[in-house]
This record gives C-alpha cells, structure tokens and sequence, in this order.
C-alpha cells in the first residue's frame, strides 16, 4: 500500500479508535474496584503500603514473571551477540568525573532508600531498581575504557539473582502451607523485603546490561 | 453368534503391513531379505485367509476386532462371507503379482521403494475388505490412495507425473466427498456395522433427500477409484505404472475397492428394499450401463495395449456395479461373482501385456503379429483370459454374463441382456484382433528389443510362471464353477443361493 | 489461606520446573542441553499428571499464595488448559530430543536451551492463567523468548524478521492491555471466572473484545495480520520453527478462545462468530495458495500454518454450534501441532544434508536419499491434509462432524476444499522425491534427529487413537455461556 | 464516569496517547520511531488504567496501580530487546528503516 493511504486509512481508524475509546470511557461505572479487598487484606501481610503489597503478595505471581521479563530480555538482547563498543564515548575533563564521583554513591545510596521505604510508602524493588541502574549507566558512560565487568558466570548470576530468590520464596510456600507464591503467616515482611532487595540488585544489573545491548564479554562466535 | 480371534484380522493386515514398512528401510541391495520377506508376507497372508474361509463357511464363525476411535466411532474389522471374497482374491493375487514383480523388475532402480508401497497397497486392500463399518472402510480406502499414489509416480517420467497428479486430483477429491458423506451419514445415524438389508430404513421417508444426496455422494466417492462414468479417466491414464502395479492395483485392488464399496453401500448400509423403494438403484443401473458401454468403445479405438485393457476395465467393473443395481439376487450374484472372474482374467491379461512389452518390446496391438509363434505360452494364457473376457463358454466371464442375465429376466427387465450382447460383442471387437493376428499373423516388422532369445524358456520364468497360474485360475473358475469353494460357489454361499437356482431365499446382504 | 489442593499442587510445579530450568540453563549455558533434557523430560510427566488430575478430579480454579481474587491471581486447571499444556509437553519433549542433534556443543549455541525454557514456562505459564492482566505479562514473555529464538541464526533474514514479529507481536500486547484497561475500568476485576459472571454487552466491553481479539490475532497470524509469520518461521532454525509454529501462535489462539467462552460470551452474536469463522476460512485458502505457490520447503511449510491457522478459528462458529462445538478445533490444535513441529524438523534435516538450501527442486535429491526423514515428512504431511491412520484424520473428522451436526454445513464445505487444497501442496513438496535420478544424501545429519523427527511422525499417527480421550480432557471445561 | 469529572482529562490524554503510538506505529517506517510509538502507546494505556484507578473518591485503587508499575518494567524490558535488534539491522538495512512492502522471505 502506499504510504499516503496507509496513513489516511490508519489516521481515519485511530481517529475513530479514539472517539469509540472515549465514549466507552465515558459510560463505565465508577466502582472501588479491588481497593476494598485490599484494604480488608492489609493486616494480614507484612507491609504496610498497598501498592508494594499488592505487588509483592497479593500479585506477587504478577511480579515474578515481570521480573522474568526483565531477565528474559536480557538473555535475549545476549544472545543477540557482542556489544562491540559502549554506546557513548566518555567525557574528557574533571568536571564530569568529579560530579560523578558524587553523584554515583548519592544515587545508590537513595536507590537503596528507595527499596527499604516501599514497605511503608511509595518505593519499592521497580524504583530503587531503577535509580541504581541510573547510577550504572552514569558509570558506564563515564569510564573511559572497556567496563570491567564481573566474569560471565558472576553477571548471569546477578541477573538471575531477583527472579531465583522470588521463586524460591514462593516454592517454599509449597511445603511451608501457604501454597506456591504464599508467605508463611509473621514471615511476610521479611521475605518481602528479601525479595525485594534481590529484585533490585537484579533489575539495576539487568536495565545496565540492557543499556549495553549485548554480551560484554567474548565468545567462541565471536571470533 | 460370538465373534471370534479378531486378532486373526488384524494379523492378516500385519502380513504386508510389516514386510511392507521394514522393506522401506532396507538398502536397495538386501535383494534376499526383501524377497524373503515379501514373499513370507504373501504366503502367511493367504493361508491366514484360508483358514478364515474354512472358520467362516465350516464353522459359522464371525470374526470381529474393534478400536475406538472417538466417542460412538469404532475402527472395525470384521470377517464376513462377502469380505472374505474380495480378501481372498487380493490375497491369492497378491502372492502371484510378488513373484511377478519380482522378476520384472530384475535389475530395475528402487526396489525397495516400490516393494514397500506395494506391500502398503496390499494391506489398505484388505483392510477395505474387512472393514466392519463405513468409518473403517473410509480409512482404508483412503490409505490406498495415499500407497497407490507413489506407484503410479515410480517410473519417474514427466507422462507418469502427469498421471499421477490427475490419480490424486480424482483420488483425492473423491476422498474428501466420501469423508464428507461418511460423516453426515455418521450424524444422521450413528456409525453402525455393515449388516445385511442396512441399517437406514428407519430413517425413511423423514430423511428421505438426506439420504438420497448421501447416496450420491458415497457412490460418487466410491465411483472415482471404480472408474464409473465422469470420474474414470485417471484410470488410462495411471497404466504409466510398471505392469505388476496396472495388474493388480488398477486391475483389482483400486477398481475393485470401489466397486467393493458400492456393493457394501447398495447391500449393506442402504439395503436393497430401501435403495428400491429410494429409486436410487434405476440411476445406478442407467450409469453401469452407460460406462459399460462406453468403456468398450473407447477400448475399441485403442491402439495401446495397456490403454485397451484400461478401457476394458472400466467397462468390465461396471459389470459389478450392473449386477448390484439389478437389486435381486441372481443379479447380485453375478456381479460379485465379477469382481473375483473380472480381477483374475484382468491380471492374466496384464500380465501378458508386461510379458509382450518385457520381453518383444510390443506396447501396440498392431506390434502383435506372429508373437504366438515366439511366445505361445503367453498368447495362450492371454487368448484363454480374452475369450473369458468376451464370455465365451466356459470361461469365468461366462457364468458372470449368465448370472447377470438371468438377473435382469428376474427383475423384470430383460432387455439389459441386450446391453450384455452388445458389451459381448465389443469385447470380441477389441479382444479377438490382437489374438488372431498373434496367432496367424507375422511380425510387421522386427522385434523393438529382444530378450531372452534361446533361452529354454519363451521369457523369464518369474515373469511365465503367474501368468500361467492366473490364466489357469481363470479357466478353473469357469470350469468348477459349482465346487464350494469356487467364486460361484461362494457367492452362492453369500446369498444363501444353492448355485444354479433361482431365487428362493434372498439374505440381500453378507453374512450367511 | 486454605491449603493447596492437589490440582494447584500440579498446576504450580508446570510453572516451578520449567522456570527453574530456564533459570539454571541462564546461569549455566554449558550444561544447557542436560538441563532442558531433565526438565523436559519432568515436565512432560508434570503435564501427564496434570491431566490425570483433571481427568479424575474435574477442573480446577485456585488462587496463588492463598488471596482469593479478586485480591489474588487464580490459575485454571481444566480440560482446555491440561489439554494444551499436553500438547506443549509432547511437541516440546520431541523439539528437546532434536535439539540435541541440532544445537552446537560450542559455548554461543548453547543459548538456544535456556531461551527455549523460557519460552516452555512462559507458555505453561499462560495455559494455566485464570487472570486478564496475568495473561499479558505471559504474552509478552512468549514474545520476547519468540523474538529471541527467531534471531538465533544472525542472519540478515532471521533479524529483519524477528523485528518485524516483534513489532507485530507488541502492538498486540498493547492492544490487548487496553483491553485489559477498558475491562478493569468497566468491571474492576481481573479474574476469568469473575469476569464473565459480571459479562455484559456495554460499549466498553465490545471494544474490549474488538482490540483484545484483533491484538491476539496478529499474534496468533489470522489472515490478513499474517504477513510477519511466514518470514519469522521461514527464517529461524528448525527447533525453533517447530516451536514457533506447533506452540506460539496457538498459545495466542488459546487466550483468544479462552475469553470468549468467559468475559466476552455474552458478546458471541452469531454475527461476530461466523465474521471469526470466515477469516479463518479466508486463511485457509490464502496460506494454502501461497503454500502451493512456495518454492522453497520452510516458506511452504510456514504458510502451512498460516493455512491451519484458519481452522482453528472455527472454534468461534462452533461455539454457537452446540455445547462443546469448540471443542472440535482444540483437537485441532494437537493435530496440527505435531503434524507441523514434525515437518519443520523433517526440512531441518533436509534443509542441513542439502547444505542450507531449501528449493524444493534440490532438496527432493535428499529426500531420496534419506528415507526415514521422508517417510516422516510423508506422514506429517498426510496428518496435515488429513488422511487416516492420522491424527489429523480425527481432528478433521471432528470438525466436519461438529459442522454438520451443526447444521451449518457451509463450514464443512469450506474444510473439504481446504483439506484438497492441503493435499495439493503437501503432494507437490512429496512429489520431486519421485522423480528418477540418483539420490544424494547429503551432508551428515546425526541419526539421532532423523530418529527423533520419525518418532514424532508415528506419534502423530498414534495419536490418531486419542480421540476419545482428548475429546474427553477437552470436555472437563466448565463453561457457563455459548459452548458449555 | 459523567460524575468523577476530575479524570476526564487523564482518560483523554491517555486515549490520544494510545492512537497517536498506534497511527505511528503502523505507518512510520522508521524503527527508532516505531519503537517511540509503542512506548507512547503504553503511557496511554497506564494513563487509562491510573485514571481508572484515580476516579471514586478516596484512595485511589492500588491495583492498577501496581499493574502499570509492572506494565511499564514489560515495557522497558520489550523496548530494550527492540533497540538491541535495532542496533543489530542498522548496518545490515543501511539505516533504521524497514523496507516496504510485504516481507517476503
């Protein structure tokens, strides 16, 4: 097809697309959805935010496989090959390095705030995660040679680290009572936080590994 | 009546079944073991049928072996007198035809290839012929067309793939109309077991169009691979395939699992009361009769000799389908007794056919002048086989004629003997020429290619031998024809008709 | 809170052990063949047990970590969903053996073992979903483990058409997801089984239904939104075209009919289903003439599926045909999987011993010369058109018997021309093999893929006597609207 | 929702984000962008959900909440794999873009 129609025709059914969405939007009831269960269900798990407990016990079967996701997206940007040459050069000059040299302990350090206040308010493994990556690739950027990264074995550990632990925590449940992806009943705020502080070590790896977009080391193919 | 070791059934598809799918795997070399298997699967096939024949007309026994396939739908194989027939001649000729192939193909790329499809062949033609019920009938019926297909391709010609793509084209779709039919007929009643008078009269008049469409969509599925009028011209066209494929696949096991299956249609799932009382059965005989017709002219005007057997085929099936649709006994006799007489004589001819073009080179009628004189032994089995063709007593295709006739007076309707007359008198058009002129006359011109010149024998005796056992089958056939265990006999044995009388008890279906 | 029945008992160790496998094949590429060895080979049994279970004990609906939902995620364990995690576990337990013969035991391809675990759990994973938000986290795994699997080989091809899959493949989870929005903002549930006893015929559910079936059909590759799957099959190395083909696109196809017979069966106008049925009828004959029309083996083999694809769609028709009408087409499902992981691996082998080239013209010398591959492409290829002694044989038979019980006798008209249309191209893709000439076998392929690839054609015959039983498994559905 | 007239804007813009990612999506070529489109999709199918979840009075639910915190990590993690695959066809393609016309083997 050409690319005028194409984009009459595709303009012409977005528009209605959009028409339809919002007079459907529009006729919707407002009702609480699950808030009410949620809120009955808050004195039996060991957090007090809704939002991390939804995540991490209510859905928690939600979150393994999201962090899944991250991890598969990793594996797959691997085997996609090397990455030959850091996606940006480094910045000559002190100024940039000095700002970093403070900034990166300032962004682990709010990162792992981050990760411990989810329990209570909002924060949690998905935004610690994610200002630790920040962190990460300012790292990457920065350094003016290859990166020395951790050996394959140390890397693909890290990564699966969040994923491992979550899914062990949740086939304990199997033996332990609660089920699979069930906290035995006082163990909740502990595990979470495990689970937590494991998936934001490995989410943080994973976005900087995604940021490279490829294997950061050699292998046979390679040549 | 308790059925019996259905375990027997199932063994007799094993004894080609097996040999068939290891020779697959055998390297083209493994000459010994291939035949030692093709032919250990030939032989335990018949006397398994042998002792099926004595169990069923000795002993009254009923074999019977069922699977289910989904809920209500069974794959069943079942042992009655009327499978036993065409069982028996699929086994008997299938022994014969192995050592045939054995010796034409002497030499020949592939074997192995070829042996196997045809062992594969083999065993969808008896599963046809044990089929205890439509589903199963179907199944096998379309497991023939899938192991005939590469046979007819063997010879790997531009002319053999054409063939072979109008074989599937017609196969195939004749298939699928059959699968359909099969289907709506399962839905409108269930999938019951062949039984004599049918199942359906119950179903009439409410379904009465239901069942007349199905009627035509099963003798049109059933019509392709019996090469009735519109859907035979695959037929001429698949004689491409090596002489012992033409023999016995085109010559007995795909023509006659089709008019097989018409015969369990007409008999045994509609019931002669109710195809009459449908008016189906008139149509049926006006098609019969037309491609009898046809196909005898068309053999007329056939220089190729294999193209003219072809022809005499289509013709010569429909005899079956004529005697079926005369919807009374005697008819009915001398129809199925056709589908034995028909297969041996056709064989015979084949086989004289492959003989003539193995051995002189001769692929035209015209090439046959003075062949007596190099291969008496041949013409001879092939003049015995084309007499019996034409009916002349008293061969094999005598008692069928008169059988048929005497159909057509019981019936009421005498003048198809005229047709009989008139199909006689074509076949001795086209049958008696070559074999005149095969006796009498001289070699035109020198042989294409020779072989075997000064050997003892007039060609190879792999090649000898089963021509002359078929061409003696078919003049036993004719000349004991009241023994019990003759075709005649048994047909007889069917119908709970003593042979040579008339209609004093008419079971209509199989099974004594 | 209450303890975990056994079906959930079942149901959760079909999540644990592939994920565990997938994991460990991450961590440890080395030993990756002998871990999805192990894991397939515990899943496959799982799965067994899996349907036992539902066999004996009926379906079951039961929620994960104790909160029941709404709060919670339940999983489904009934006939449909042990059903088809059977049919991933028996095609993934023959992909594994072939593998073995298949993959390199060279470090880089290695990571073919773990990426295949991923997507073994992402799709047990999404079999055994009872959650509309749930679904799409496992969508979106399946896709990307997909993506991955599609660009293994590195080519020019293989990349080119793993993008264009994945854009395919996003923008349908996108659509989706706004179906999920549009039903969140409508019902305030996520739960399956809630969400159909809230039903209801509203503008928001309608275009739910609309962007949530359109987003799965691209995935699932229903004629027109196909053209991505052709090259992505086409391209991707031959365990991985297996996968694809038997596995991914039906896994779209079962969240599409899994909604259907829940949220959206108050929506199933018998307008709206025969326009499902006719799309997938248009597909049929679209694949099956680009099919007859293809010269090389993978491009026909994969426009195949674009083909059978369309059957499945009969589902929706059929789910007005009567109770358990859909049922025809989820045996449908195991029949084409087979018949199309087993030929995939026939054109691997073949494709390999002829040096990488796939014209039908070349590979027919090979076929001649390697008789167990051909004898399993021939009868793929049969169970594929539909004749007997195959499973597909039951599974068309199935569908015709279900069309005109139905009394909708067009549909059986529509899946006899498209069996004859099949038969055309598989006989064309059988025929060369025929032709005279010495033949040539090729470069080595190890023995154990051919083995592995014939085992998979006799299972396909084999399963040609599951009919009942399937039949049955698939029946222990509860279904509360059109199709119970 | 006539009387939470308070999300209406975020519905809306959510919507508008929604089409816009997809008309992008299906008619620009260009990867880079395509990939954009999707990311811009995604932001309206979150606004959409958060709005939902933002209408009664009260709390605002906290499921969707954690539904859009997953979405968008899916959507990081697919984006990722786009770009990484983008990278890959850039020398191959000679540019960003992908070829018209129906891919044919």
């Amino acid at each position: 097809m050409n690319p005028r129609p194409l984009s009459l025709l595709s303009g012409g059914l977005s528009a209605l697309l959009a028409l339809l969405l919002v007079s459907a939007l529009w006729d919707t009831p407002v009702h609480e959805g699950v808030s009410a269960s949620v809120a009955g269900a808050m004195g039996h798990t060991g957090v007090a935010h809704p939002v991390t407990a939804v995540l991490l016990d209510f859905r928690a079967y939600d979150t393994l496989l999201e962090m899944a996701v991250v991890l598969l997206a990793v594996l797959a940007t691997w085997s996609l090959g090397r990455c030959d040459t850091l996606p940006a050069r480094p910045v000559q000059g002190p100024v940039m390095r000095g700002g970093l040299r403070h900034l990166i302990p300032l962004a682990v350090l709010t990162g792992g705030y981050l990760i411990w206040a989810g329990g209570a308010g909002s924060g949690g493994a998905f935004q610690g995660g994610a200002v630790l990556a920040a962190s990460g690739v300012m790292w990457v950027l920065a350094w003016p040679r290859r990166p020395d990264l951790p050996a394959p074995l140390g890397l693909r550990v890290g990564v699966t680290l969040g994923v491992a632990v979550f899914l062990a925590i949740g086939v304990a449940g199997l033996p332990l009572g609660p089920g699979f992806m069930g906290y035995p009943p006082g163990w909740s705020y502990g595990l979470i936080l495990t689970v937590e502080t494991a998936a934001a070590c490995s989410i943080a790896l994973s976005l900087v590994l995604l940021f490279l977009g490829g294997r950061p080391w050699r292998d046979a193919e390679d040549g | 009546m308790e059925a019996q070791g259905g375990y027997m059934l199932v063994a007799i598809l094993l004894t080609s079944l097996a040999p068939g799918v290891t020779i697959f795997f055998l390297r083209e070399e493994q000459f010994a073991l291939r035949t030692f298997l093709n032919m250990a699967g030939a032989v335990f096939k018949v006397v398994l049928v042998v002792a099926l024949l004595v169990g069923v007309y000795r002993e009254g026994y009923t074999y019977r072996f069922s699977v289910t396939l989904l809920p209500g739908i069974d794959l069943v194989l079942a042992a009655d007198a009327l499978s036993l027939l065409f069982a028996s001649l699929s086994a008997t000729l299938w022994l014969v035809t192995t050592v045939y192939a054995i010796g034409y193909l002497e030499g020949s790329p592939r074997r192995s290839r070829f042996f196997g499809f045809f062992s594969l062949c083999v065993s969808a033609t008896v599963g046809i012929a044990f089929s205890g019920n439509l589903v199963t009938m179907l199944i096998f019926y379309e497991m023939l067309t899938l192991a005939t297909w590469p046979l007819v391709l063997h010879r790997g010609t531009p002319e053999s793939f054409r063939a072979g793509r109008i074989y599937l084209a017609y196969t195939l779709f004749g298939g699928s109309v059959l699968l359909a039919a099969v289907v709506w007929l399962t839905v409108l009643a269930g999938s019951r077991d062949f039984t004599a008078d049918g199942y359906l009269s119950a179903l009439y008049p409410e379904h009465g169009t239901a069942l007349t469409a199905l009627f035509v969509l099963l003798i049109a599925g059933f019509g392709v691979k019996a090469a009735l009028l519109p859907l035979h011209s695959w037929l001429p066209r698949a004689m491409v395939a090596p002489a012992p494929v033409s023999a016995l696949l085109h010559a007995v096991a795909v023509v006659k699992a089709g008019a097989f299956g018409i015969v369990r249609v007409v008999h045994d799932v509609y019931g002669i009361p109710l195809a009459v009382e449908m008016g189906v059965m008139r149509p049926l005989m006006w098609l019969a009769i037309a491609t009898i017709v046809y196909g005898s002219v068309r053999a007329l005007f056939s220089q190729d000799l294999k193209r003219r057997l072809a022809f005499s085929t289509v013709s010569q099936v429909s005899y079956i389908v004529l005697g079926v649709s005369l919807a009374g006994p005697l008819g009915a006799m001398g129809g199925l007794v056709h589908l034995v007489h028909q297969g041996v004589m056709k064989i015979t001819l084949f086989f004289c056919a492959g003989n003539f073009a193995e051995t002189l080179g001769i692929h035209r009628t015209g090439e046959m002048g003075g062949v007596g004189r190099r291969m008496p032994w041949t013409l001879a089995a092939f003049t015995l086989a084309g007499l019996g063709m034409i009916g002349v007593p008293p061969m094999a295709g005598f008692i069928t004629k008169w059988y048929l006739g005497l159909g057509a007076l019981e019936s009421g309707q005498g003048w198809v003997i005229a047709v009989l007359v008139i199909s006689s008198l074509l076949n001795a058009a086209y049958f008696l020429p070559p074999i005149l002129i095969g006796w009498f006359g001289c070699p035109a011109a020198p042989w294409d290619r020779e072989r075997f010149r000064g050997h003892r024998l007039e060609t190879h005796w792999m090649l000898l031998l089963p021509t002359l056992m078929v061409a003696l089958l078919a003049l036993g056939m004719g000349l004991l024809a009241s023994a019990p265990y003759s075709p005649l006999g048994w047909v007889s044995f069917i119908f709970g008709v003593a042979p040579g009388h008339g209609s004093e008890g008419f079971a209509g279906g199989a099974g004594p | 809170m209450e303890g975990m029945s056994d079906g959930l008992t079942w149901a959760a160790w079909l999540l644990i052990v592939p994920l565990a496998g997938a994991l460990l094949a991450g961590v440890w590429p080395r030993a990756g063949r002998w871990i999805a060895l192990a894991t397939s080979v515990l899943v496959a049994l799982l799965a067994l047990g899996a349907a036992a279970q539902v066999w004996t004990q009926g379906p079951q609906v039961v929620s994960l970590g104790g909160w029941v939902p709404p709060l919670g995620i339940g999983l489904r364990l009934d006939g449909l969903a042990a059903f088809m995690l059977l049919v991933a576990a028996l095609v993934g337990l023959f992909v594994g053996g072939y593998s073995l013969g298949y993959i390199p035991r060279d470090g880089h391809g290695e990571r073919f073992w773990a990426l295949w675990l991923w997507l073994w759990a992402a799709l047990n994973a999404l079999f055994l979903s009872g959650d509309v938000f749930n679904l799409y986290v496992t969508l979106e795994l399946v896709v990307l483990a997909s993506t991955a699997l599609v660009a293994l080989s590195g080519g020019a091809a293989a990349l080119l058409a793993a993008m264009r899959y994945l854009m395919v493949g996003l923008l349908g989870s996108m659509a989706y997801l706004m179906g999920v929005a549009l039903l969140y903002t409508q019902h305030g549930v996520l739960d399956l089984g809630l969400l159909a006893q809230r039903g209801g015929e509203g503008t928001a559910m309608m275009l739910a239904a609309t962007l949530m079936s359109v987003g799965l059909m691209a995935k699932a590759a229903l004629f027109p939104l196909h053209v991505w799957l052709p090259p992505a099959h086409g391209s991707a190395p031959a365990p991985a075209s297996a996968l694809l083909s038997a596995l991914v696109v039906k896994g779209a196809f079962y969240i599409l009919l899994r909604l259907w017979l829940t949220v959206f069966q108050d929506l199933a106008h018998p307008g709206v289903m025969q326009l499902l049925g006719g799309m997938g009828m248009l597909a049929v004959f679209w694949g099956g003439f680009m099919s007859l029309s293809a010269d090389r083996l993978k491009p026909l083999v994969a426009y195949s599926t674009v083909a059978q694809v369309g059957y499945l769609f009969l589902a929706f028709p059929f789910l007005l045909a009567g109770p358990g009408g859909w049922h025809a087409a989820v045996f449908l499902v195991a029949a084409h999987a087979t018949a199309k992981a087993c030929l995939f691996m026939a054109a691997g082998n073949l494709q390999e011993a002829n040096g990488g080239d796939d014209r039908l013209a070349s590979v027919a010398e090979v076929m001649r010369a390697r008789p167990l591959t051909s004898f399993a492409l021939g009868i793929a290829g049969a169970s594929l058109v539909g004749l007997p002694f195959t499973v597909g044989f039951v599974a068309k038979w199935i569908l015709l018997q279900t069309a005109i019980t139905s009394g909708a006798a067009f549909w059986a008209v529509g899946v006899v021309a498209g069996g004859l249309l099949t038969g055309a191209y598989v006989f064309r893709l059988l025929g060369p093999a025929f032709r005279p000439g010495p033949g040539r076998s090729g470069r080595p392929v190890p023995v154990l893929r051919e083995g592995v690839t014939l085992a998979l054609a006799l299972v396909c015959v084999l399963l040609g006597f599951a009919g009942s039983a399937g039949l049955r498994l698939i029946a222990a559905t509860p279904v509360a609207g059109p199709g119970g | 929702m006539a009387e939470s007239l308070h999300a209406w804007p975020f519905f809306g813009s959510g919507v508008l984000l929604f089409v816009l990612g997809l008309h992008a999506l299906v008619t620009r070529p260009h990867l880079l962008i395509k990939v954009l489109a999707f990311n811009v999709m995604g932001s309206g199918t979150f606004m959409v959900l958060l709005s939902a979840a933002a209408r009664g009075s009260g709390e605002p639910d906290p499921v969707p909440q954690a539904l859009v915190i997953t979405g968008i990590v899916v959507a990081v993690s697919a984006t990722a794999v786009a770009l990484a695959l983008m990278l890959r066809l850039y020398p191959i393609l000679g540019g960003a873009g992908l070829p018209p016309g129906p891919p044919e083997d």
